[in-house]
């Protein structure tokens, strides 16, 4: 096992991370920028290095002054959390070349997996569904053509895209021209690649994601579903575990995910996302290789620690975990609570934190770098906490984060939460009914 | 001790208007005198002595919570020297810091046996070399921004370094 | 001893105005001067010293982590009317309180149709019965402990009581 | 089920139950004293009584004041939590001659249970072996006798105690009067009772106690054991859960307890103490008729939630639950965080809590009424947090306990608490190897 391990991120996955290294008795450098110098995780750490200016591309996503941070620090291994380097293959190349173990998969399989063409390309191998679609589009000429074929509406997605950034819808032929010219701009703003992609646009979905874990020779567990439908554009604000698909159709899926992870040899913690119709057809759309935000709420059913087999892996200890050992049970929900004001349309808000109280009891976690005293920096995403609840079915998980949100305080002067968003939720008649798709934010909320 | 907590420690006796603290462990002894015996004589012309204006206290201190024992910076930025008091004279306010602009290990000479790029008192020039850092096995030359005298070097040779980190103290010509 | 610890020591001293500390324990030796020799040697010319003011230490005020609603306290405690503001003229200090010494029902006469023990503005002897509390179905005489004039009844006729309620302001004679 | 409770207690088992109570829609009355006006449960309260001065015999033993604050604020039942007036089957009776119900068992099983004499004579009737010992003493001729029979060590104990109040060693016959007359009069002073009982006196043991719950109608199941041998002066200060005892002895034990709880028709939460010598035998001591401290380890391995069951029991709704519905999972430990000062021989400390900050993260749960800002009253006792933790098994529980309390800040003026103690015995070789028995604080501490 490592002795020692650098934490190349911030916020609450950095103490994620590093909590799963001290159970484990793995000494943590936390590489920070200088706005985060006052972090939980930078004061937690067995060591702090800074490795730039506030702004992430100076620090976080600053390859040469992290592997230096991880190089004099004596670090052996490196965990990416998620966002910023987490899924760059050339970075988990460069730890390799510089003899540091990157905590996650291959370059190699990020890589084939990064992109949504290459995606598709092993989810056919692996005889896994995909939405209706193409490869990778040379011209609009062509983009019409398969639209065509495909039949409108379809959407335009950037081939290296992410997080449902650089996508557009487009539901005519005459709406095509200007869409693509446009999607292309994005594509290459956001991911520096103008390659794009087309697909069947499926309007109504829940957006059900597998969790599995390889050990990079071919031994492949699930740990069974998310669903993570309540989602604002495009991002991903409530998840729960397990999905309320009929059983048969969740082993299907489950079944799917194992079957394309596996295809791949696929090592480490990996996301595999469907997209779910109505009528239960389900199609593939991408694998996210990394812990994510919501690996939580599997934690919970589980009773497992994601994070900590992720290092065991990545360190080489045998994975032993077999499918019949892991047991789901209950259910858990998972509320982001973001630095935003909900009554202003989620504007972003910081400030210090004066005032923190984080609610207790039976069946609820809480993961947050926040403690009373720190600010919050303006440089970085508005996710403050992780509220996760679990009870013994859905409708007690429901009562609970109700309970749990309305004991939660944070407080400070201009710092608002998405706290009273979430008990909307909890209290709104479609969502308890678990009648959720991911249109659920802008056409089951408005009263 | 570490920089982190020296400078917290710093800071502390700033706020609290401490003006000497002696601290001995096992580990280490710290002797730390701030400001002097401060003496405000007043002239014999009428005039309006503002004492030193007490720190705007209102500032709760936070409290971080932390109650792990203190990082052990094994091979980490840390090894800021403690800041000596300065003489009345010697105003450090004039003196240009330079800072690393990179992660690393701080080097003040090209190679183990050639003399140091720069000794404290030299005079340097602008774009003059101060030291290496390297980073990934490569020498990364960190040059003099300003023309002036090499007043402090403060961190020792083949240190590893943090983004940010303070290593000279120039005063501009 | 980390920073931390210091840092809160060293507020504890200054909010406790304490200018000399030491502390031994088997680990480590502490010495702490505040304030230092500071000197304001006035001339003796006319002069205006501003001694440093001692900033009222930032207290931190506790706001009870109460994110849900004001209790609803349907049948509750409560019910305590707003204290009104008082007239200059109308000097309460003086009243004496007259305070619920049970949990009950607050009945200000012997039966539904009879007249209530007291009015505002009755003149009372000690011992004289002021209301009855009821609990757990047995009726509780509440006696006056002064002699004094009837000045405020805080509850309404059949009212739920708390313990220690403010039912009566008496004027003591 | 009721619209309305009212929690007669105080803490973090008023704040326990007051969870339990919101996530099932009902509404909280929280009875107080003065000293409690601005705790944590009253502030969550949807009602607060104040029913009498901070002395407990004033207020929270005030019975006339508890049971008019429930009648006037229209409460259906009363939840009297641990210790108080918990066990004291005349506030139950009066209860339930006023129409409100008390949850927890009846006031007839609390009667013939709360008695260690009784508790003898149900353990002989439903066949659960007891330490040999005898019923209550005339005079200290019989308890002389009856030593000579059992053989010293003996220990005599008021019939009326519990948690170790008034129990004296006996080693010869030439001790025997003296503390035949010591335990007389202790018995009399902490039980207003002098009745004592003989047992044998066994020197190393574990403790270890079985959770129950009944339904009043013979259906009992149980919720897995808890080892809760590391005390101090009979006060329990960790339990964990399951116990370390070899497989075919905890089913033995978990069966004695479930026989002995249907020979009751038990309703309700119970708790079935009994000690566990190292051959493997193993004693029924007592049984706790009410919810304790130390239920949320049971609650962590199980996925129930133990203080619901008892409200839902309570309200009479059908209690289906079968013993093949509870799966029990992994290894929890709790941690009783006192405000005491460990390195002053565990004195009680009190003051102004002015930074508060609690661990979080997988397997985590903190239950704590404690916020920056409380002032902890003197007048009650020093439980100020219990931090609990779940493992797949007891190493990572351990783990996970140790990185936690290292979390923990409870900081104020004055106030200490036992966190460094329990981090000393998660570092403890003896702990870490399973091998305790309730002398272990005086026996495997000291360095």
């Amino acid at each position: 096992m490592f002795k020692k391990i650098m934490v190349a991120n911030r916020g609450e996955i950095a103490l994620r991370v590093l909590r799963a290294a001290r159970e484990l008795g793995i000494k943590v450098v936390v590489a920070h920028s200088e706005a985060d110098s006052q972090s939980l995780p930078v004061l937690l750490a067995d060591e702090a290095i800074c490795i730039g200016p506030p702004p992430s591309a100076q620090s976080y996503l600053n390859i040469p002054n992290l592997l230096s941070a991880a190089i004099i620090s004596g670090a052996e291994a490196i965990h990416p959390g998620y966002g910023f380097l987490a899924e760059n293959p050339q970075f988990a190349e460069m730890c390799r070349d510089h003899g540091i173990v990157f905590i996650g998969p291959t370059p190699e399989s990020m890589h084939s997996l990064g992109s949504k063409a290459g995606g598709r390309e092993i989810a056919a191998k692996s005889n896994v569904p995909t939405v209706p679609g193409t490869g990778v589009l040379q011209s609009v000429e062509e983009a019409l053509e398969a639209a065509e074929k495909i039949g409108y509406p379809v959407l335009l997605k950037a081939s290296a895209g992410g997080g449902g950034r650089g996508q557009k819808v487009v539901r005519s032929s005459e709406e095509m021209k200007t869409a693509f010219a446009q999607a292309q701009v994005e594509a290459q703003n956001y991911f520096s690649d103008p390659s794009l992609i087309l697909e069947k646009y499926i309007e109504l979905f829940r957006h059900v994601e597998v969790q599995v874990m390889g050990d990079g020779k071919g031994h492949v567990v699930h740990v069974g579903e998310r669903d993570c439908s309540i989602q604002r554009r495009n991002q991903k604000l409530i998840e729960e575990a397990p999905s309320r698909l009929e059983e048969s159709l969740r082993q299907e899926i489950l079944a799917a995910g194992v079957r394309l992870a596996k295809y791949v040899n696929y090592q480490g913690a990996g996301t595999l996302e469907f997209i779910v119709d109505p009528d239960g057809n389900f199609y593939f759309m991408e694998m996210n290789t990394r812990i994510q935000v919501e690996h939580c709420v599997s934690e919970m059913i589980s009773g497992l620690d994601l994070v900590k087999l992720q290092i065991k892996i990545a360190a080489g200890e045998p994975f032993t975990l077999q499918q019949s050992d892991i047991q789901l049970r209950g259910h858990a929900i998972e509320c982001r609570l973001n630095a935003e004001d909900y009554d202003k349309d989620f504007r972003p808000s910081i400030g210090k934190i004066e005032t923190l109280h984080f609610p207790g009891g039976t069946g609820v976690r809480v993961d947050s770098h926040l403690y009373a005293g720190y600010s919050i920096p303006p440089n970085y995403d508005s996710l403050v906490a992780k509220l996760i609840v679990h009870g013994e079915n859905r409708e007690e998980a429901i009562a609970r984060m109700r309970r749990a949100l309305a004991e939660t305080v944070i407080e400070g002067p201009g710092v608002k939460t998405t706290v009273p968003f979430h008990l909307k939720v909890m209290d709104n008649a479609f969502y308890k009914r678990g009648a959720i798709y991911t249109n659920f934010v802008t056409t089951r909320m408005s009263e | 001790m570490n920089a982190k907590e020296l400078k917290s420690i710093l800071q502390a006796l700033q706020e609290h208007e401490v003006s000497e603290l002696t601290l001995e462990t096992p580990d280490y002894k710290l002797t730390i005198k701030r400001g002097g015996e401060v003496q405000y004589v007043a002239a014999p012309a009428p005039v309006v002595i503002q004492p030193p204006a007490v720190a705007p206290a209102a500032q709760p201190v936070s409290h971080a919570p932390v109650a792990t024992p203190a990082p052990t910076p094994a091979a980490a930025p840390a090894a800021t020297p403690a800041p000596k008091v300065e003489t009345p004279k010697e105003d450090t306010s004039k003196y240009v810091e330079v800072k690393a602009p990179i992660v690393g290990t701080f080097y003040r000479a090209p190679s183990p046996d050639a003399e140091p790029f720069v000794k404290e008192g030299d005079t340097v020039k602008k774009g003059q070399v101060l030291c290496i850092i390297e980073a990934m096995k490569l020498m990364n030359e960190i040059e003099s921004e300003v023309s002036g005298v090499v007043r402090k070097i403060l961190v020792a040779n083949g240190e590893p370094i943090e983004y940010g980190q303070v290593l000279f103290l120039i005063e501009p010509a």
